[in-house]
C-alpha cells in the first residue's frame, strides 16, 4: 500500500523515478492487481465500474453534458447502420454472425483474444475483416465509418457484460502481453509522452481543453463518436490519433503494436462492463 | 532522468545550429541535406518513432528546393534530420527506461 | 435506404415528449477541407413535426447547429400509437421524412 | 496545467491544427440524404435574420423588436463547453403565451443560431445542441404575448466548434 502510494506521488509530480530495478519480466495477475490499486486508490469517489466512462467520471461538468447527449446519442446512426450490415447476407449466403460464437451478439467482452494459430493478437476489428475475407469480401477500412458501425452494434449488444480477456499459457502470448505494456509506458513523440503520461499520470486533467480519460476501462467504450471527429471512429483510429496529438507519426491502423497495447489494457480492464459505443467530446 | 534531460538538450542544439548553415546552397548541398535527413528519419521509421515535425521540415525542404530556395532547403532539411536524430535518440533510451514508469 | 430521422415519442399524462436526431452534415460554410477549400454551407433550415394534422413545432435552424442535429420539446396531446410526422428540408433542397408512433 | 511546460503554446497550436484538420477530413463522411417527400417548406426559413451580426439587428429581422432580460427566461448552458461542435443548450421559460423561442450565440460569424415556432399546446421548452466558434455570451429569446424576453449566459470554448 505504501509503495503504491509512493509510486503515485512520483507520477502525479510527473517524474518516474525508478523505484525498483528495470525489470521488463511480465506477471500480469500481479500487474493486473497494482494497475487496479493505483486506479482505486487515487480515485477514490469514482465507483469501479464508472472508470469506463473515461472523463467523464472524472469531471462533473463534462459528466452532466455527457447525460444530456446521451439522451439521444450521435452514435446511434452507427449502431442502427451495424445492426443493418449483421442482418445483410454477404453474396456467398453467409452472414457476419456465422463467424462468431452466439452469431456474434454479446461476444465483444472477450476481444481482443490470443490465437494461437498465428501467434498473434486478434482484435474485433481484425476478425471482423478475416470474416469479410473468408467469405468473399474486400476488407473494410480499419479507422472509421462500416468497421466502426459493425464494432458499434457488437459493443452495443455487448454492454454491461464484464470485460473477458483471457492471457493463454504461451510464452507467444505473454510476449504480446509484454510488448502491449512495453508500447503503453514508451514516451515518444516530440512531445516525449507515453499512453500512461496522460492516462496514468495524469487522468482528470485537462490538457489543453480536453479531460483525459484514466487508462482502466479506456478500451471499454470503444468504438467512439467524438465530436472533435464529428464522427465514428475504432480503436486505431483513437490510437492513431493519440500518436499525433504527441507530434508522433501514427502507426498503421491495427499494427501490431496497436493490437497489443489494446491486448494490455483489455486485460488490465478484466471485470469492468462493456460501455462502448461511447460518445466523447 | 538525466537520459530525458540530454535527448532534450540536444534537440536545442541542433536546432540552434542550424542556423549557422552556409549562405548561398546549391541544389548538390540541398540533396546532400537533403539525403542525411531521409536516412536518420528512416533510422526512426525502424524503431517505429518517427516525429510529425520531422515529416513537416522533409515537406518544407523539398518545396523550398523545388522552388529553388535552396538556402531555406538546406535549412529545413538540416532541421529534420537534428529532430529525427532525436527522435532516434529517444527510442533507444526509451528502451532501457520504460520500465520505470510501470505501475507495480 | 435507411431514414435520415431518428424519433422518440413518448406520451406520459396529457403530453408527449419528443426527442429526434437527424443524420445531417450541417456544413457551416467556414471550414476547409483537407485541400484548402471552403466547404460550402449545407445545413437543415427547417424541420416540422406534425401531429393529428397540426404543427406541433417547427424548428428554424442556421449553420450554427452541430452536425447530426438534436432537438427536444414537448406538447399537450398525443397518445400511445399515435402517428407523429416529421419532415426536414435543407439548403440545397434535399428532404426527408418520417411517420413515427407515439409511445 | 503544466503537462507540458517546454513549448506550451506552440504545442496548443499543433495539437489545435490537428484536431481541426480532423473534423474536417469527418465531414466528407456525409449523411444518407434521401429525396423522399417532406413537408417542411423551406420558404419559412428566415434567410435575411441568419445573415445577421449583432443581437438587436437579428432580433429586429426575426420578430421585428427588441427584447428585455427576464428571469422568468431560463438558460441552461455549460460554463465550459466540452467541445465546441457540441453544445448542448436547453431553453425553458414559465412565461404565459408564449409562441417563439430563439437562440443566438453572439461571437458567432453570424449570431442566430436556432428559431422554434411554439403554437398553442406546445410548451415553451427546448433542448438543441449548438456549434460555437470560440467563447461566447449565449442569449436565449423568449417571444411571450407579443413581446422577447431573454435571458444570457457565458459558455467557455477552447476548442472552437466550426470545425463541425
Amino acid at each position: 500500500m505504501l509503495r503504491t502510494m509512493l509510486i503515485a506521488v512520483a507520477m502525479v509530480a510527473g517524474a518516474a523515478q525508478p523505484l525498483l530495478a528495470a525489470d521488463t519480466a511480465s506477471d500480469p495477475k500481479a500487474e493486473f492487481k497494482a494497475f487496479r490499486e493505483y486506479f482505486t486508490s487515487r480515485f477514490p469517489k469514482v465507483a469501479l465500474d464508472d472508470f469506463v466512462n473515461g472523463p467523464y467520471s472524472m469531471d462533473e461538468g463534462l459528466r452532466k453534458q455527457w447525460k444530456a447527449i446521451d439522451e439521444f446519442p450521435p452514435y446511434e446512426f452507427a449502431v442502427d447502420k451495424g445492426k443493418e450490415m449483421f442482418a445483410t447476407p454477404f453474396k456467398n449466403g453467409k452472414t457476419y454472425g456465422d463467424c462468431f460464437p452466439n452469431k456474434g451478439i454479446g461476444i465483444r467482452q472477450t476481444y481482443p483474444r490470443f490465437d494461437e494459430k498465428s501467434g498473434q493478437v486478434i482484435t474485433l476489428d481484425v476478425a471482423l475483416n478475416q470474416c469479410r475475407e473468408a467469405n468473399g469480401e474486400k476488407p473494410f477500412d480499419y479507422t472509421k465509418d462500416d468497421m466502426a458501425a459493425l464494432t458499434a452494434y457488437m459493443a452495443f449488444t455487448s454492454r454491461g457484460k464484464a470485460m473477458d480477456i483471457n492471457i493463454p499459457d504461451d510464452p507467444r502470448a505473454l510476449a504480446a502481453y509484454t510488448k502491449g505494456k512495453e508500447y503503453f509506458y514508451t514516451r515518444r513523440g516530440q512531445l516525449n509522452f507515453s499512453c500512461a503520461s496522460c492516462h496514468v499520470q495524469n487522468p482528470g486533467n485537462r490538457i489543453r481543453t480536453e479531460v483525459l480519460a484514466p487508462a482502466l476501462g479506456i478500451m471499454n467504450a470503444l468504438p467512439i463518436y467524438r465530436s472533435a471527429w464529428g464522427g465514428m471512429g475504432t480503436t486505431s483510429r483513437r490510437l492513431r490519433t493519440c500518436n499525433s496529438q504527441v507530434r508522433g507519426v501514427p502507426l498503421k491502423a491495427e499494427s501490431e503494436e496497436y493490437r497489443n497495447v489494446e491486448y494490455y489494457l483489455s486485460y488490465m480492464a478484466n471485470g469492468l462492463p462493456i460501455s462502448g459505443p461511447g460518445a466523447r467530446p | 532522468m538525466r537520459t530525458r534531460i540530454l535527448i532534450g538538450l540536444a534537440v536545442a542544439a541542433s536546432v540552434a545550429g542550424f542556423g549557422a548553415a552556409a549562405l548561398a546552397a546549391s541544389a548538390d548541398d540541398f540533396k546532400a541535406a537533403y539525403e542525411k535527413a531521409q536516412a536518420a528519419d528512416k533510422e526512426a521509421a525502424a524503431l517505429k518513432n518517427q516525429w510529425t515535425t520531422t515529416e513537416d521540415e522533409l515537406k518544407k525542404a523539398k518545396a523550398a528546393a523545388d522552388a529553388g530556395k535552396f538556402d531555406e532547403a538546406v535549412k529545413h532539411a538540416q532541421e529534420a534530420e537534428a529532430l529525427a536524430h532525436a527522435s532516434v535518440a529517444q527510442a533507444k533510451a526509451e528502451e532501457k527506461l520504460w520500465p520505470d514508469a510501470v505501475i507495480r | 435506404m435507411a431514414s435520415t430521422i431518428r424519433v422518440r415519442a413518448i406520451a406520459s399524462g396529457d403530453s408527449t415528449q419528443v426527442q429526434s436526431l437527424i443524420s445531417h452534415p450541417m456544413d457551416s460554410g467556414f471550414v476547409k477541407d483537407s485541400k484548402g477549400q471552403l466547404i460550402p454551407p449545407h445545413h437543415i433550415e427547417v424541420v416540422e413535426f406534425e401531429h393529428a394534422g397540426k404543427i406541433v413545432f417547427t424548428c428554424l435552424w442556421g449553420p450554427a447547429v452541430s452536425k447530426d442535429p438534436y432537438v427536444k420539446f414537448t406538447f399537450k396531446g398525443g397518445k400511445k400509437g399515435d402517428d407523429l410526422k416529421v419532415s426536414w428540408v435543407d439548403n440545397k433542397g434535399q428532404s426527408d421524412s418520417l411517420v413515427a408512433k407515439i409511445q | 496545467m503544466g503537462l507540458l511546460p517546454e513549448a506550451p503554446d506552440e504545442t496548443r497550436r499543433i495539437i489545435l491544427k490537428s484536431a481541426v484538420g480532423l473534423a474536417a477530413l469527418g465531414l466528407g463522411a456525409g449523411a444518407a440524404l434521401t429525396s423522399a417527400h417532406a413537408t417542411a417548406d423551406a420558404k419559412a426559413w428566415p434567410q435575411d435574420a441568419f445573415k445577421q451580426k449583432s443581437e438587436a439587428d437579428a432580433l429586429k429581422a426575426l420578430y421585428g423588436k427588441s427584447a428585455e432580460p427576464s428571469d422568468k427566461v431560463n438558460l441552461d448552458a455549460p460554463e465550459i463547453a466540452e467541445n465546441g461542435a457540441v453544445v448542448p443548450i436547453a431553453i425553458a421559460s414559465t412565461l404565459p403565451n408564449v409562441t417563439g423561442i430563439a437562440i443566438l450565440v453572439l461571437e458567432n460569424p453570424n449570431t442566430l443560431a436556432a428559431a422554434y415556432k411554439i403554437p398553442e399546446g406546445t410548451e415553451a421548452s427546448v433542448a438543441s445542441r449548438l456549434k460555437m466558434a470560440k467563447t461566447s455570451k449565449v442569449v436565449a429569446v423568449v417571444e411571450s404575448g407579443g413581446k422577447l424576453y431573454t435571458a444570457t449566459k457565458e459558455v467557455k470554448v477552447t476548442v472552437g466548434g466550426c470545425g463541425g
